[in-house]
């Protein structure tokens, strides 16, 4: 069952230096009030996974909380490159980021097989490309027609942290619009935390939905706005601006540091 | 009609290409302006699937992300992203899936990974993300990139996916398709010469013997794509 | 895109003798309407895919239509026996049946496989069961790990039909309730056919709907009360009384033909 | 409360065992009834999954089929089969799973499939459906199976699913539980005796040194048994 607690709590307990760590939400409900609370308990160490990390990410590794990153698309969807993550990887500031890089493809996969406590995701992918010698690719062939098949060994972090639009008061949760691969991020994890918008009396059942049951569950905190600047569908609008001025607030150390300061070390958690 | 910029002969051009029907994996920019543009003239019962999981999203604002709620509340129906690579995209059920990258070869190879070595890039670029195997599942891969010497090189720095699949590549200066397995240059857009086309390519560009022209767009293009661009 | 055509026509274009075919449904939305049309056109030489063949199968497997089933339980849920199932496999009447008999959760893995263009599924099972030398199971190695994980072939029938509550004018479907393998099934075959209780003007998103868009799909046909004696959730119940008198009727050959010929063969189509 | 039925004893008692936030995976039969009397007594938090695809499911009535609308409409969310049988079931998440047979051997090993020879079955069952995946998959395996020497057997003819985890054995005359790898009887239900479960059983049965008395079923459990199965 899981436990209603604070988000400084929750993090505090789950997240440990040197965890494998995934912060999870594609394009839709990522926990930014999750990583910012990570930042401010000065988490070290960690090994990231996220498809596609952006901006929170950004964020992470330029405050110095992560030493690896599992990834498929790291970029400000629309702006253009991430300059923390550019900076760690170019310049090794302020540590050096090893790399860990797959498809959308492979991950989505990964992620899957991990929900699935399998030890691996099987996909026709990789083939003819670098990611094929750079990435943790083995082949398989298919017992049946000798196919030649791309493995991806599972995704199973330490801890998954996912954001959702509510939980009822007995931990379950749901959110919907966009689900990505909340559920499985969830199920895959040792240890899972997730944020909400609300905590209401009871979960009512809405088209495309989806319900992770409470049992599955870890930690439940309550973060209203947790996602911002991305979105929660049906709560409030992705702040498509403030992907834009990151840009120019990370291409520089001293005004990311700053910002940083100002916007999270020196704020409080929901 | 005379005044119109390169991006809107691109996106234009692209969404001629997309049938009235097909089934098209779009990303965010030029490919989801075509697509959309597509949806809004010649295709209305063109599928429009992003890879956050929305099949048959129907915006009416052009998306300034692939993740955008309206995509969802338009979509006939949202699927988690492992089922949109596994049955969706892997299982064959794209026509048509669009690419940028920031490298081309002749063989229609993309590189969206980094500049330079890998491990001691001279850029770290974003990465692949759903290219390799869009590249590999759909049945025809459009590409879309401004003609340039950095972009259009000889030999680009890592592949991120491979250009089997690539039926076409639309650039500013006009259109590349592959013939006998590499891009040859088959039509210009209006303005653009061959000579425009060599340089802003890093390889010795072939140009095919019924070279044409291209269409500009049309009144009625131009205007659905300015009313499209303007919600 | 999917033809709305009639349950006959459809039958008689996309079945034909010989083929694999699976008529789906657990324990929800079984396509009797369609298993009896079968019949009725008497296809011959099937190879038969279900999870759970119940009533319908039987009655299949009676009229002849069968020479094989892949199956993983074959029973009338909750009464007993499938009574020409076994005649089939006991005796040989009226033909025999070959079994490819496999457990729930590798039929599953084979829908799944099937639906995503793999050539096989991977699960942990079969381990130390009769199965695991009677089905078709291979046995592959994690490329990282070494753990030893059961294989069972893809399902890529020639002809996959489901029964849904509604499809709209263009052929787009939308089930709800318990929803079992019916997506995958769509998906997984050469040729589908949906059959479903009314064609609506438009499919007004549910909670728990499963949307199957029309160009995945190449026949829809109305078939109002085509799961009888199963149910369709939101339109009529399960029909407890006729899975009870199905024992009696198919216990013996004489009444089952005159059942058939009484309820199917003499019945016209809807 | 005096009169009561084997088939009462044996829901009450399984009921008994099934802890209060417990995960439990259930057929129709007698592990509904076991399971839905312990959620309206002792363990109002357990969670019942039927592998129809329910999470949750709490029905005001034992369903007929473990595809019952109700299941799906008091269900905290409902799976495809597919994610059940991947995501849940071999995920690990479920605590209790109960089976059923024709055959049971002393090591708890099931058969569900045929009577006889596999290829010239004198008795074709229904087959294995979930239970060979069930018995590896979830943590305690919880067999309810009437006793006698046609159904406990030396030798079970089709290995449907091993008994690893088969921590009960719950019949109508009393508990088996495994002691050192093999079933042996550790209760008795009050009326039974060790010479009727000996007769009852196939193989040479043993007795636990600590042999138990099974609680008869309190006034409450069969107020509740009742209640539940008249709605």
């Amino acid at each position: 069952m899981a436990e209603l607690t604070t988000l400084a709590e929750a993090v505090r307990e789950l997240v440990r230096d040197g965890d494998t760590v995934a912060f999870e939400g594609f394009t839709h409900l990522i926990p930014h009030a999750a990583g910012h609370e990570a930042i401010r308990q000065a988490k070290r160490d960690l090994h990231l996974i996220r498809m596609t990390p952006d901006v929170i990410y950004d964020q992470l590794i330029g405050a110095g909380c992560a030493r690896k990153l599992t990834f498929s698309w790291g970029g400000n969807p629309g702006v253009g490159s991430l300059h923390r993550l550019r900076d760690a990887v170019e310049h090794g500031w302020p540590r050096p980021l090893e790399l860990d890089e797959h498809s959308h493809a492979g991950m989505a996969a990964a992620w899957a097989a991990g929900a699935a406590n399998l030890p691996f995701g099987v996909l026709r992918g990789y083939a003819g490309t670098g990611l094929a010698e750079r990435a943790n690719v083995r082949w398989i062939d298919c017992p049946f027609t000798g196919e030649r098949l791309a493995a991806v060994p599972a995704h199973r972090p330490d801890v998954g942290i996912v954001h959702a639009q509510q939980a009822d008061r007995a931990g379950n949760v749901q959110l919907w619009g966009i689900v990505g691969v909340q559920k499985e991020v969830v199920l895959a994890s040792a240890r899972s935390l997730v944020t909400v918008e609300e905590v209401v009396d009871e979960l009512e059942p809405r088209p495309g939905g989806v319900v992770i049951p409470s049992w599955v569950i870890d930690a439940v905190a309550p973060a209203p706005g947790g996602a911002r600047p991305s979105y929660a569908h049906g709560y409030y609008d992705r702040d498509n601006d403030f992907y834009v001025r990151w840009d120019a607030i990370a291409r520089d150390r001293e005004t990311f540091t700053r910002w940083i300061e100002d916007n999270v070390l020196n704020a409080v958690a929901a | 009609m005379t005044g119109y910029t390169p991006d809107e002969m691109m996106a234009v051009e692209a969404a001629r290409r997309i049938g009235d029907g097909a089934v098209c994996f779009v990303g965010i920019g030029l490919p989801s302006v075509a697509a959309n543009l597509a949806r809004a003239t010649h295709a209305p019962g063109c599928t429009l699937i992003y890879e956050s999981g929305t099949i048959g999203a129907k915006p009416y604002r052009l998306p300034l992300s692939i993740g955008d709620g309206e995509l969802a509340e338009t979509a006939d129906a949202v699927v988690s992203v492992p089922e949109m690579f596994a049955y969706w995209l892997q299982g064959g059920r794209i026509d048509v899936g669009f690419l940028g990258a920031a490298q081309i070869d002749r063989r229609g190879n993309l590189n969206s990974t980094v500049i330079g070595d890998y491990g001691t890039p001279k850029v770290r670029l974003p990465g692949a993300g759903g290219a390799p195997e869009i590249a590999t599942c759909v049945r025809d891969v459009f590409v879309m990139l401004r003609q340039s010497p950095r972009a259009f090189v000889e030999q680009i720095d890592f592949v991120s996916s491979v250009g089997d699949n690539v039926r076409v590549v639309v650039t500013d200066l006009g259109i590349l398709e592959p013939r006998e397995g590499e891009l040859t240059l088959t039509r210009l857009h209006p303005g653009a010469n061959v000579e425009d086309a060599r340089a802003a390519t890093g390889w010795e560009l072939r140009v095919a013997g019924d070279l044409g022209e291209t269409e500009p767009p049309t009144a009625d293009e131009l205007a659905a794509l300015r009313e499209l661009q303007a919600r």
